[in-house]
């Protein structure tokens, strides 16, 4: 479904993304891990085309996209969570998922109709903002609504575009105990042909939901497998999971 | 995103029996006035669109309403071709420079935006100054108004055509709501909101732009070939760039992104000109103080203040409600 | 009084030409006053701010029409105003006397009756100029103006009487109007071309700049400066200072012009305003002296007004005026002077007194004015 | 050390905290708990004094705490936010540089190098644009910054959000290392074993107001507390 | 054409003393702009009351006198703007910013009317300055190698001041995030106060530098403002760089646009913005971040 072949991309002096090849099967849940600046926000950035990669290709449903801009992927059926809250502000919760979901459903640049009255769209918003959560939030803007539930319409406005591949960036950094359940139960409840690519600090989580495992270390892939395989890793162990419970 | 409140219900029935008030009853001189506050009206609408609902501040309205002017002047004086032709072919002329403006600043933001526009908009003025056949700094006379003959209206009196003014406002008014309340007025509320996310969600971010500005130019170009229709004599000075900062400053004296405000801006920025005018020639001193007395009292201009007001009061009548109106941003994942 | 006149004075108050405005009202003022006697009329005065923006100055004058019912106007500086209240003037009947615009059409193809010009017409200024260039063995000249319709026009005079009488002209430019703040390029070009003189058109701010620069370049000894004389016009040759010293430039009006009129005339205009008059304060005077012969010939109304001002012919400060029946324009001597240091800064000694030439027909038909 | 008594607070007409109480005490951790949205981040920003006091009282060393941010950090008090608002134009080390300075504190001096011993990889990007660096960069630069104020007393929000849990492991260490150089320190967190292994003092905040007050070794037994106001 | 070698000298001297008049203007508008996000559409007006102040002040002192004292005025209206207007615009958006300053652009050209009149006054160079020189085989009048070496003492000195000293580190935080950077005990009012004041004393010393050479007149800021614009905007907002860079691109473009294309002069700078604008929609040396 979503493919990397050897990406390579530099800052400057600093290599961030080395040689990273990934295969996505349809309905694979990715979990990503890996030490922070590893470079798992710009492999996001490089599959959704916010970056362009300096080598390699991104191949999306067996089509090569790399040169396709950010829209026209979108388009194609990818899309994104931001690590860092990325909403319409000024908007609220409705409007905000009615957004995605109206260029989902092709009327984002209709002149004759109001793409947020599409029935359509009403129906994507309803169910998203059950999905996240965010029912009784309706109606507020983003400005009155704390932080955690920011970071759970995050996750609202990506799924409203009904995508095929969906890529969560610490989705629930900032959650507490108990919303991290919710999205818990969110990931169990989202259709299983969905393919997701997730990067994800909360380990209890990251190995609940992952099909498979990826750990990135200095922008490299050190281990693609299953998830019993990566708990027993020394290596994880070592670059990214140590336990301040053990001091 | 736009909605139509009571407010605005009532605040726009109520212009629009000022307007017919003083179509009906006023002397020549009101209706002169008059005449001037609705095409300004139209002017700034087309800037609110744009600026007050995508965030695309321009600086070259006033240029491109300078170009629907002397395209209605060029085809229907230079080429003798009918009026009515003549003021579709300025909208359409209009439109499209706008749209093309539209389309090559969409990369631009904030001030940079506003600086490629300006650019624009000087290049055509440079233009229409040196071009002989636009007949340079003296200007074109001899402009002929609509002939409505067949429907029994002479657009050369001056009420007839204060009327066909407010119809036209009226008009373009409606074109604004339902650009806004379609599709893609939304995706431009998105847009200005939050360009990156717009783009990331799958929306073709450049088109949006350019389609909304080629729209409000051809609001522009109409609001130009009114304006050349109204003073019979065109001349550079109609796209200069302090025209344009002029219907700016009445978006913002009436209320950026409420599309009303600038309605109300309009009549009260000509009617303070007018009346300062007579009284002293410092009247830039007053109108500078008052503009910056109403941006310093914070509020969204002069109907910003009103809704702000009635806003507060139906939050008490609606203790329960659950909508608060704006919080202050602190410190936020902005 | 036996008749009332109103008079709507149409002229820029704020703006770039507000200097020029307040001269104006200045020199129309004292007119009044001095020969205000002379008449049994009345003169009520109502004034407007152009702003020297057309539409705003179409519609002051159609205030002043239509509302304030006037039956004459004053004033007018720019061209483009003069060209936006033409239709409306002609059309209304009113007699307008224009006390600066000088574009050539407005007493050309667009002219009428109803429009009487008492101040100058571009060409009219620099024509005698290029003759009396020749004369005094000036062969090459590079020209420099403004890139707008009344640059072209004055310089366009200047060129037809100078090729006419066997001068060369080696190079032309036209500088963006009210955008150029360094004349040091052009200035260079001309340097470069080989002529032996200069002759240029600017006036206002530019003028200073202009007259500064050309100075500061030490140009002044070999390519003897020559121009219109809005170029060290007395409204400002003091904030050009000794730069202007040594240019030569000719004018309808020269604030030192030896004739017991202008020395009536400039001792009541400094008395009133503690300045030497300009060109422009006299437009004001010689306007409103117009308007009260025309009221001494028994003008009561705006036609009667208009048939009347057409007619009017008297000896003011700028000597013998007339008016040119064919096209509505003063007819008027042109002077040539020269910017000298005098004893209390800058002051002009008139170097020739070039006879007064009507101004060709230039497409002009005249409709009869019906009573 | 920090003391604040009945506070009503919040953003425009919006009141998030409706009469909160609690107190700091030098040389010891308090950590502040609550579900999201619960007022924690809110009371933080009040205290700093980037959100107006609408009633009530905070003081600091015994004197009510000044209006202004800079006066609140000139007194001594170091914020770390929850956005950690890096500067994007400045480069990492600009970041570190222009707050190295003393406010008059008493624990050890923290210098360029010390905290570059403490987060090496902040060495790595020392050129970097600020904003250039991942999230967990960005958190150890805020909290860098912060304790080259040499604050007496450091306000942390949220300081393990987004962290690598080795990474969270070592911040545990090092602000261990500070408690017991007698740092004193206000802790907001999610992470319940992060926050209660490191505090001495523990506030539960619900719904702008404390809800749960008690130490650390209590909130870990008390079951029901945790449930109710924590939702662990 | 045919022009020796000596006449492109003298153009290519007039294009930099052109740049660096540009540029003293345009650095006092790009440190108010870029570093504090203020947009000071009322910089051209500051610059007019610099050459106002500097001609009364000549008229009474001389030049220099106007010269050193010039600056210190226009700062002094700095004060006044900035703790009676400027200080609480600070917070709110650019567009609020953009009308406050417009309507200042009003106010203070119908100030300068009402207290110098509508007439052009003089401000002539000082006898030190006047004449000219002998200069890479042409005379060059040394008032205006004068500007082209005041221009390059100020870039230098700002560039010092900015680049090597933390207080403009402090001055980009505080821009950046003004509450973050207060929370780390920065002293930004201050520091946004002095920075305004400068920037005016700036735009006051290119006043009182350029009255010489063109004239003192109440439309002379509006005039100045655009080409201002223009340069900060090709140059890119907030770094000096970018000011120095787009006033040279300014004056050698104009310059040389006058002598080799003079019908496009006027349109030649509008469409190289606009290019810059669509290739580099940030300007070419943008300030980082
Ligand atoms: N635009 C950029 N320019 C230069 N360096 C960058 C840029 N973006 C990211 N980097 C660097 O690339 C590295 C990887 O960053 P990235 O954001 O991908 O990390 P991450 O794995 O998502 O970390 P975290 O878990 O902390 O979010 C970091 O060291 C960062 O400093
Ligand atoms: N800028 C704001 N404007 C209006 N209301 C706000 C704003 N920021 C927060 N709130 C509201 O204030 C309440 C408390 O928010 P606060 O950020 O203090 O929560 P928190 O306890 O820190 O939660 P979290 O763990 O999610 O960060 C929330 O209900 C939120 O909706
Ligand atoms: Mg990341
Ligand atoms: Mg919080």
């Amino acid at each position: 479904m979503l493919e990397t072949r050897n990406l390579d991309k530099s800052f400057g002096a600093v290599h961030v993304t080395r040689d990273v090849s990934l295969k996505l099967e349809r309905g694979e849940r990715r979990v990503i891990l890996g030490p922070n600046g590893a470079g798992k926000t710009t492999l996001f950035n490089l599959l959704v085309g916010e970056l362009t990669p300096d080598s390699g290709s991104v191949h999306l449903a067996g089509e090569d996209v790399t040169a396709l801009p950010v829209s026209r992927r979108a388009r194609r059926g990818l899309s994104r969570s931001y690590q860092k809250n990325t909403l319409f502000d000024g908007l609220t919760v409705e409007e905000n998922l009615g957004l995605a979901a109206a260029v989902h459903a092709g009327h984002a640049t209709q002149l004759w109709s109001d793409s947020l009255a599409k029935p359509e769209v009403r129906e994507i918003v309803r169910e998203v903002a059950e999905q996240v959560n965010l029912v009784p939030h309706i109606h507020a803007r983003v400005s009155e609504i704390s932080y955690g539930m920011r970071r759970q319409l995050e996750v609202g406005v990506a799924l409203a575009t009904r995508p095929l591949v969906l890529l969560m960036d610490e989705p629930t950094s900032g959650v507490g105990p108990e919303m991290s359940k919710g999205f818990h139960d969110l990931l169990n409840n989202l259709p299983r042909d969905l393919t997701m690519l997730i990067i994800e600090h909360d380990m209890d989580l990251a190995f609940d939901v992952a099909d498979t495992i990826t750990v990135l270390n200095y922008g490299e892939v050190v281990f693609d497998g299953l998830p019993e395989a990566a708990r027993g890793s020394k290596l994880l162990k070592e670059i990214y999971l140590g336990s301040w419970e053990d001091a | 995103m736009f909605r139509h409140s009571t407010l605005r219900y009532i605040t726009l029935a109520l212009l629009t029996s000022l307007a017919l008030f003083q179509a009906f009853t006023a002397a020549y001189f009101g209706l002169e006035v008059l005449t001037e506050i609705l095409i300004l009206a139209m002017l700034v609408v087309a800037l609110d669109l744009v600026a007050g609902f995508g965030g695309m501040v321009s600086l070259c309205h006033g240029a491109l309403m300078g170009v629907g002017a002397y395209a209605y002047t060029t085809v229907s004086v230079t080429l003798g071709i009918s009026p009515l032709v003549a003021m579709a072919g300025a909208v359409a002329l209009t439109g499209a420079a706008a749209w093309i403006i539209g389309a090559i600043c969409s990369r631009s933001h904030g001030i940079y935006f506003i600086m490629a526009t300006l650019a624009f908009g000087q290049m055509a003025y440079s233009w229409v100054f040196e071009a002989p056949i636009f007949g340079g700094d003296d200007g074109l006379g001899g402009i002929p108004r609509l002939d409505l003959g067949f429907l029994g209206i002479d657009l050369n009196d001056s009420r007839s055509f204060a009327l066909f003014c407010l119809a036209a406002l009226g008009a373009v008014y409606g074109a604004a709501v339902l650009i806004l309340r379609s599709g893609l007025g939304r995706s431009l509320s998105g847009v200005m909101h939050n360009e990156q996310r717009m783009r990331a969600l799958g929306l073709t971010v450049w088109r949006v732009k350019a389609d909304v500005f080629g729209l409000s130019g051809m609001i522009a170009g109409l609001a130009g070939a009114l304006a050349a229709q109204h003073i019979m004599y065109i001349s550079p000075g109609l796209l200069a760039w302090t025209v344009s900062g002029e219907a700016l400053v009445v978006v913002i004296l009436g209320g950026l992104g409420t599309l009303v405000g600038p309605l109300v801006g309009a009549a009260a920025f000509v009617l303070l000109k007018h009346e300062l005018s007579a009284i002293t020639t410092y009247w830039h001193l007053v109108v500078g103080l008052v503009l910056i007395g109403v941006v310093m009292s914070r509020a969204n201009g002069i109907f910003g203040w009103i809704e702000a007001r009635w806003g507060a009061r139906l939050d008490r009548r609606l203790a329960d409600a659950t909508r608060k109106s704006a919080p202050e941003e602190v410190l936020n994942d902005a | 009084a036996a008749t009332d006149i109103k008079v709507g004075l149409l002229l820029p108050f704020s703006g770039v030409y507000a200097a020029l405005g307040n001269d104006i009202e200045a020199g129309f003022n004292l007119g009044l006053e001095r020969f205000g006697d002379q008449t049994s009329a009345a003169f009520e005065v109502v004034r407007e701010d152009t702003e020297v923006k057309p539409p705003v100055a179409l519609g002051k004058a159609k205030k002043l029409i239509l509302q304030d019912k006037v039956d004459v106007m004053v004033g007018i500086v720019s061209s483009g105003v003069l060209g936006a209240v033409r239709d409306m003037v002609h059309g209304a009947g009113v007699p307008l006397i224009v006390a600066n615009a000088g574009n050539d059409e407005a007493t050309g193809a667009a002219c009428s009756p109803f429009i009487t010009r008492m101040s100058f017409s571009n060409g009219q200024v620099n024509r005698p100029m290029g003759t009396w260039l020749h004369g005094q063995g000036v062969q090459k000249v590079y020209t420099l103006a403004p890139d707008y319709a009344a640059g072209r026009q004055m310089i366009d005079g200047f060129v037809q009487s100078f090729t006419a009488a066997g001068g060369e002209i080696v190079g032309q430019d036209f500088t963006p109007f009210q955008k150029t703040q360094d004349f040091g390029p052009y200035l260079a070009q001309a340097k470069a071309s080989g002529a032996d003189a200069v002759y240029v058109f600017y006036a206002g701010g530019e003028a200073i700049s202009f007259v500064k620069q050309y100075d500061s370049f030490g140009l002044k000894t070999d390519l003897p400066l020559y121009g219109s004389g809005f170029l060290t016009s007395a409204l400002y040759v003091d904030a050009e200072g000794p730069a202007a010293e040594g240019v030569v430039t000719a004018l309808h009006y020269v604030p030192t012009i030896d004739n017991p009129a202008n020395k009536a005339f400039a001792e009541a205009f400094t008395g009133a305003t503690g300045r030497v008059p300009s060109e422009y304060a006299v437009h004001g005077y010689d306007a409103a002296r117009a308007l009260i012969e025309a009221t001494k010939a028994g003008a009561t109304d705006r036609a009667s007004l208009a048939n009347a001002l057409r007619k009017v012919s008297f000896d003011g400060p700028r000597g013998t005026l007339s008016i040119d029946p064919a096209t509505n324009n003063l007819v008027q001597p042109i002077y040539v002077y020269e910017t000298v240091a005098g004893a209390d800064g800058l002051t002009q000694t008139v170097l020739a007194e070039l006879p007064a030439e009507k101004d060709p027909v230039n497409g002009c038909v005249m409709a009869p004015v019906s009573n | 050390m920090l003391e604040v008594t009945g506070v009503a607070s919040g953003y425009g007409e919006t009141q998030v905290l409706h009469g909160l109480s609690l107190e700091a005490w030098a040389g010891r951790v308090l950590a502040i708990l609550g579900r999201n949205g619960a007022g924690k981040s809110t009371t933080l920003k009040t205290i700093m004094g980037l959100l107006p006091l609408k009633s009530g009282q905070i003081m600091f060393d015994g004197k009510p705490i000044p209006a202004r941010p800079f006066d609140v950090a000139k007194s001594g008090i170091a914020y770390v936010p929850e956005t950690r608002d890096i500067f994007p134009s400045l480069s990492v080390r600009e970041n570190l540089e222009i707050t190295e300075r003393r406010f008059g504190g008493d624990t050890p001096d923290w210098t360029l190098e010390r905290v570059l011993d403490l987060f090496p990889r902040l060495g790595e990007r020392m050129n970097n644009g600020g904003t250039q660096l991942s999230g967990g960069e960005q958190q150890m630069l805020a909290i860098a910054r912060a304790l080259l104020m040499n604050p007496r007393l450091l306000i942390l929000d949220e300081p393990t959000e987004g962290l690598a849990p080795i990474i969270v492991k070592m911040i545990h260490d090092k602000l261990q290392e500070l408690k017991s150089d007698g740092l004193s320190m206000i802790i907001v967190e999610q992470n319940f074993g992060f926050a209660t292994s490191l505090a001495d003092d523990v506030v539960v905040v619900g719904k702008g107001q404390v809800v749960w007050t008690g130490s650390a070794e209590e909130i870990k037994c008390d079951e029901h507390a945790q449930h109710t106001w924590l939702g662990v | 054409m045919t022009h020796d070698l000596g006449f492109w000298t003298l153009q290519t001297l007039n294009a930099l003393q052109l740049s660096m008049l540009l540029f003293l203007l345009s650095i006092g508008l790009t440190v108010i702009f870029g570093l504090m996000h203020f947009v000071n559409l009322a910089h051209g007006s500051l610059y007019a009351m610099g050459a106002y102040f500097g001609a009364s002040l000549a008229a009474v002192g001389g030049y220099w006198l106007g010269f050193f004292l010039a600056p210190v005025a226009v700062a002094g209206v700095g004060v006044l703007l900035y703790s009676g207007l400027i200080k609480r615009m600070r917070r709110s958006g650019p567009m609020a910013q953009v009308l406050v300053t417009f309507g200042l652009i009003f106010a203070l050209l119908d100030l300068t009317r009402i207290f110098w009149g509508d007439l052009a006054l003089a401000l002539d160079a000082p006898a030190l300055l006047d004449g000219r020189v002998a200069f890479l085989g042409v005379e060059y009048p040394i008032y205006r190698l004068f500007v082209i070496v005041l221009g390059l003492a100020i870039f230098g000195a700002l560039a010092f001041v900015l680049g090597r000293t933390q207080i403009g580190a402090m001055i980009r935080a505080g821009v950046d995030n003004d509450a973050m950077a207060a929370c780390l005990g920065i002293n930004v009012e201050r520091l946004f106060f002095v920075v305004f004041c400068v920037g005016c004393a700036l735009a006051g010393l290119a006043g009182v530098v350029a009255a010489p050479l063109l004239s003192v007149t109440p439309e002379m800021g509006l005039q100045i403002l655009i080409p201002t614009l223009i340069v900060i905007v090709i140059g890119g907002l907030g770094s000096l760089k970018g000011a120095i860079a787009g006033s040279m691109i300014y004056g050698f473009v104009q310059t040389f646009g006058a002598v080799l294309a003079p019908q496009l002069a006027s349109i030649l700078i509008y469409a190289l913005l606009a290019a810059v604008l669509v290739i580099k929609p940030v300007g070419l040396f943008p300030a980082k971040g």
